[in-house]
């Protein structure tokens, strides 16, 4: 680490990204804090609610369900990813040609357009014409993911993991890469297992780097939108419409843009409280 | 305890070498004896760290043999010899305590823990790292880590030989010198075999019985020469 | 001038935001004549500075409301009782 | 640094772990190509592994209808901007950040981090209205602008983390030779974070193409993007699968030929820089 100095006209170097970010970020934000605590018929005309958006949604039976989706959805994809995206990473081969291989294939996914990511899920997992619904159907699985909400779900997951579980073993893998020779050949020398050095070596070097990937995985699992209003469009009924497919539905669909703002500020916040625990733990990790 | 005999070693990081330039090490033959302090002296790149590797099994010779006393273990697991190195930069496990940092090879060994726990201790004494024994390893000065990956050899009472590559390298100035006697020290109390890696002449010569001194592969003439003449001329007895 | 009614402004969503504003700033002020110096280690065991201290009693004080609003509804005096307290004890003990 | 030829060679049943992976990794994509080289009757008209009545139509009626092509031109012009607006913003910024500290530096930057945040669907509104009230809206300055909101964040970290790796002697030296501050930058710093550069400039490439909700709200005829026209054909054309998986596996092309330049860096990068 480079002990910095102390050297206040450095924010002349970051006035000009904060302010292209807060044109960006600060001037919706504030639009939709104003929406929030107002209604609405179009055509910019708005009337005081105050707080009637927040308590409704505090109290409604679809604010608390789509809650608790979302938070399974996160809590499955990361319990997949995170350990998925390790073992595929420790398995990796160091050094030599297939490096660059494995990479550049697994990497694949995470450049392809969010929709694209939808709509080949979709017709991969069609039950009639899909290489996977077919597939399954054919050896005696059930599957429909357009009527059955299981099906759907299992779908999504596995499109997730599929999109997203390269950004693991890349972040993983860097890690793992960073480590010095050094460390396996002490571990040898004291004897230590595969799993010992994996619990004492590995593992704690690659902390940093999973803590971003689970803080990345965090928030964009969180936000899913665009491949997953392509796959299921929330359906079937209402089995997977996470947060971001309810917030759309009740904004643009019924067009009830206070509660639909309410809402997304919510969100927000709970999005950012569990981020700041989890960047505090990261940048405390880093000090030491 | 053993007396450590290097028979004809070469050898190369290529998979297929030809030439002479492509061999780290080319003919060596040395014997350390059981209990002996000996230095390996030469510039960075002349193959003294390979030459540990042989010693330690993390490096397969190309060709030749080592012996640990009359055994021949060239095939033999690193985890199987019985030996401790200490590297250029302090190998310590940061998640863990001082305690358990030595306490590890002993642990891997499935050693009782209440052995374990005196041999610790002691260990720790030697090493003035009693204080703040149960703290993380990690927040420890460089001095103290490295004198943890020290500790983590001296534990172990079967050791056949303690290597050292460069351990003072990342050790600020004042700190060198009290290491450097510490380990003189200690080779006097424990009488293991010890083999010391340095470019630093001063550093051969306070800590070492025996000094070898190798000179850059690139340059002729080659080792076995040099070798040669470290028996006659740069083999300092004291 | 730009139209910016569809950001539709109203007085007491302005006024927080300038309410945060002047905070940022105070904290500015507050940061040059007297520096707040070093991080500190408070009660849960995290480093902090008086940055972060603001931003721990806004972020805490915004669940405060939340969940006052969903146990209790209005009025939310009782709310904006425990978020100065939670500030205050952030100041001094966090 | 010792390669030792007892564990040089990676026993085979590990490299089956990655191998399966990348097969899992295939299989969609696989799909997705066959699918555009069928004819619409066949695949409506059941399950076939390969494309039985190959044909090349599907790519034929992109390369000649402009609404397609224009869509995906319009999506570089506006990811291209993107990136050299990201990448110049933030290489100051992220030599603010790595090398000094300033009141209120660490609040900045989790700051940045935050813009990730916050759910998209329904701040994309308040863009639409934002970029309409200054007349910016459907151009692609627009969407370059727009994405910023969470590509400078990304070249900010990416580019710090890079920059924490150089020592700060490289600085001190230049000075003392007599360098001024913007020479040693373009001359000295830059090429020596060139790797750091290149990562965060294909960090935005991606970010910026893959998103498609704020470009497609961001834009409607003149700047529409390649999302917008598919979402266009799914609904009004039917279902034209063929033609919508033609136009899917025309927009890998461009992240597979920019993800080999920095094949080497991509595992750093994605770490932004700090492993």
């Amino acid at each position: 680490m480079i002990s910095k100095s102390v050297k206040q006209s450095a924010w002349f170097f970051v006035i000009p990204v904060v302010f292209l970010v807060a044109f960006n970020a600060l001037i919706p934000l504030m639009t939709v804090v104003n929406y929030a605590f107002q209604e609405t018929f179009g055509d910019n005309v708005f009337f005081w609610e105050g707080l009637t958006w927040f308590e409704q949604v505090l109290n409604s039976d679809r604010f608390h369900d789509a809650f608790l989706r979302q938070i399974m959805f996160t809590s499955i994809i990361l319990l997949i990813e995170v350990p998925l995206g390790i073992a595929i990473a420790l398995s990796m081969p160091r050094k030599g040609p297939w490096v660059s291989v494995c990479l550049v294939l697994m990497a694949l996914p995470l450049l392809i357009p969010w929709n694209v990511v939808g709509a080949m899920w979709n017709i991969f997992a069609l039950p009639d014409i899909g290489l996977l619904g077919y597939s399954l159907n054919a050896i005696g699985i059930d599957y429909n993911f357009t009527q059955q909400p299981i099906s759907a779900w299992i779908t999504t997951i596995l499109m997730d993991v599929w999109h997203w579980t390269s950004l693991v073993v890349l972040l993983a893998y860097a890690g793992l890469t960073a480590i010095p020779e050094a460390y396996y050949q002490a571990a040898k020398i004291d004897g230590a297992s595969k799993w010992a050095v994996f619990k004492w070596i590995q593992l704690p070097k690659m902390k940093r780097v999973l803590t971003i990937a689970i803080l990345l995985r965090f928030m964009d699992s969180f936000m899913i939108y665009t491949e997953l209003i392509v796959l299921t469009g929330g359906g079937p009924g209402n089995s997977t419409t996470l947060l971001s497919i309810d917030l759309v539905k009740l904004a643009l669909g019924q067009f009830d843009l206070g509660p639909a703002a309410a809402m997304s500020l919510v969100y927000f916040f709970v999005v950012l409280l569990i981020c700041w625990v989890f960047y505090t733990l990261m940048m405390k990790n880093e000090q030491q | 305890m053993a007396k450590i005999s290097l028979q004809d070693i070469r050898h190369s990081y290529l998979s297929n070498p030809r030439l002479d330039v492509d061999f780290a090490l080319k003919h060596i033959d040395i014997v350390f004896e059981d209990g002996g302090a000996y230095a390996l002296l030469g510039p960075s790149g002349c193959g003294k760290t390979t030459l540990l590797g042989i010693v330690s099994g993390l490096v397969s010779p190309t060709s030749g043999r080592v012996l640990f006393d009359e055994d021949d273990v060239t095939d033999m697991d690193t985890i199987h010899r019985h030996i401790a190195q200490v590297f250029q930069f302090p190998v310590i496990y940061d998640t863990m305590t001082v305690f358990d940092n030595l306490a590890f090879p002993l642990r891997n060994r499935k050693i009782p823990e209440t052995d374990v726990s005196s041999r610790v201790l002691e260990v720790a004494k030697m090493l003035d790292l009693e204080e703040g024994i149960h703290r993380r390893a990690a927040s420890l000065t460089v001095d103290g880590k490295q004198k943890i990956s020290l500790g983590r050899g001296l534990v172990r009472e079967d050791v056949n030989v303690m290597m050292f590559d460069e351990p003072l390298t990342v050790i600020d100035q004042n700190m060198k010198w009290e290491l450097r006697s510490k380990l003189k020290e200690l080779h006097q109390n424990v009488r293991t075999t010890m083999i010391y890696v340095t470019h630093d002449q001063t550093e051969a010569l306070t800590f070492a019985d025996e000094v070898l001194a190798f000179k850059p592969v690139r340059q002729l003439p080659r080792l076995a020469f040099v070798l040669n003449m470290s028996d006659s001329v740069s083999r300092v007895s004291r | 001038m730009l139209d910016l009614s569809w950001m539709a402004w109203t007085w007491p969503t302005a006024g927080f935001f300038i309410f945060i504003l002047l905070c940022i700033v105070s904290m500015g002020i507050w940061e040059k004549f007297s520096p707040g110096g070093g991080p500190r280690r408070g009660v849960f065991g995290i480093d902090t500075t008086r940055g972060d201290r603001l931003f721990i009693s806004l972020l805490g004080s915004i669940f405060i409301f939340l969940v006052w609003l969903w146990a209790f509804s209005t009025p939310l005096w009782g709310a904006v009782m425990l978020s100065f307290i939670w500030a205050l004890f952030v100041f001094l003990r966090v | 640094m010792n390669s030792n030829r007892r564990t040089a060679a990676i026993p085979l049943y590990r490299l089956l772990v990655p191998a399966i992976y990348i097969l899992f990794l295939m299989l969609p994509i696989y799909w997705l190509l066959s699918m555009s080289f069928k004819t619409t009757n066949e695949i409506l008209g059941g399950f076939s592994f390969f494309p039985r009545d190959f044909t090349l139509e599907n790519y034929i009626e992109i390369f000649t209808d402009p609404t397609w092509y224009r869509g995906y031109l319009n999506s570089i012009t506006y990811v291209v901007i993107n990136t050299v607006i990201s990448v110049t913003f933030a290489l100051p910024a992220a030599y603010a950040f790595s090398r000094y500290r300033f009141l209120g530096d660490k609040h900045l930057f989790f700051w940045l981090l935050t813009n990730r945040m916050a759910p998209p669907a329904v701040f994309a509104l308040p863009f639409f209205q934002l970029y309409a009230a200054i007349d910016l809206y459907d151009t692609h300055i627009a969407v370059a602008l727009a994405h910023c909101l969470f590509n400078i964040p990304l070249a900010v970290w990416i580019l710090e983390g890079f920059m924490s790796g150089i020592p700060k002697q490289l600085d001190e030296m230049a000075y003392v030779d007599g360098y001024s501050f913007p020479r040693f930058f373009v001359k000295i710093f830059m090429p020596a974070i060139a790797s750091g550069i290149g990562v965060a400039a294909f960090f935005c490439f991606m970010y910026s193409w893959v998103e498609m909700l704020l470009s497609k709200t961001l834009t409607s005829v003149a700047a529409k993007s390649i999302a917008a026209t598919m979402t266009r054909t799914a609904s009004t054309a039917g279902y034209e699968l063929g033609l919508l998986a033609a136009a899917g596996a025309l927009t890998i092309i461009p992240g597979a030929i920019v993800i080999y330049f920095v094949r080497n860096y991509i595992a750093k990068g994605f770490s932004l820089g700090r492993v």
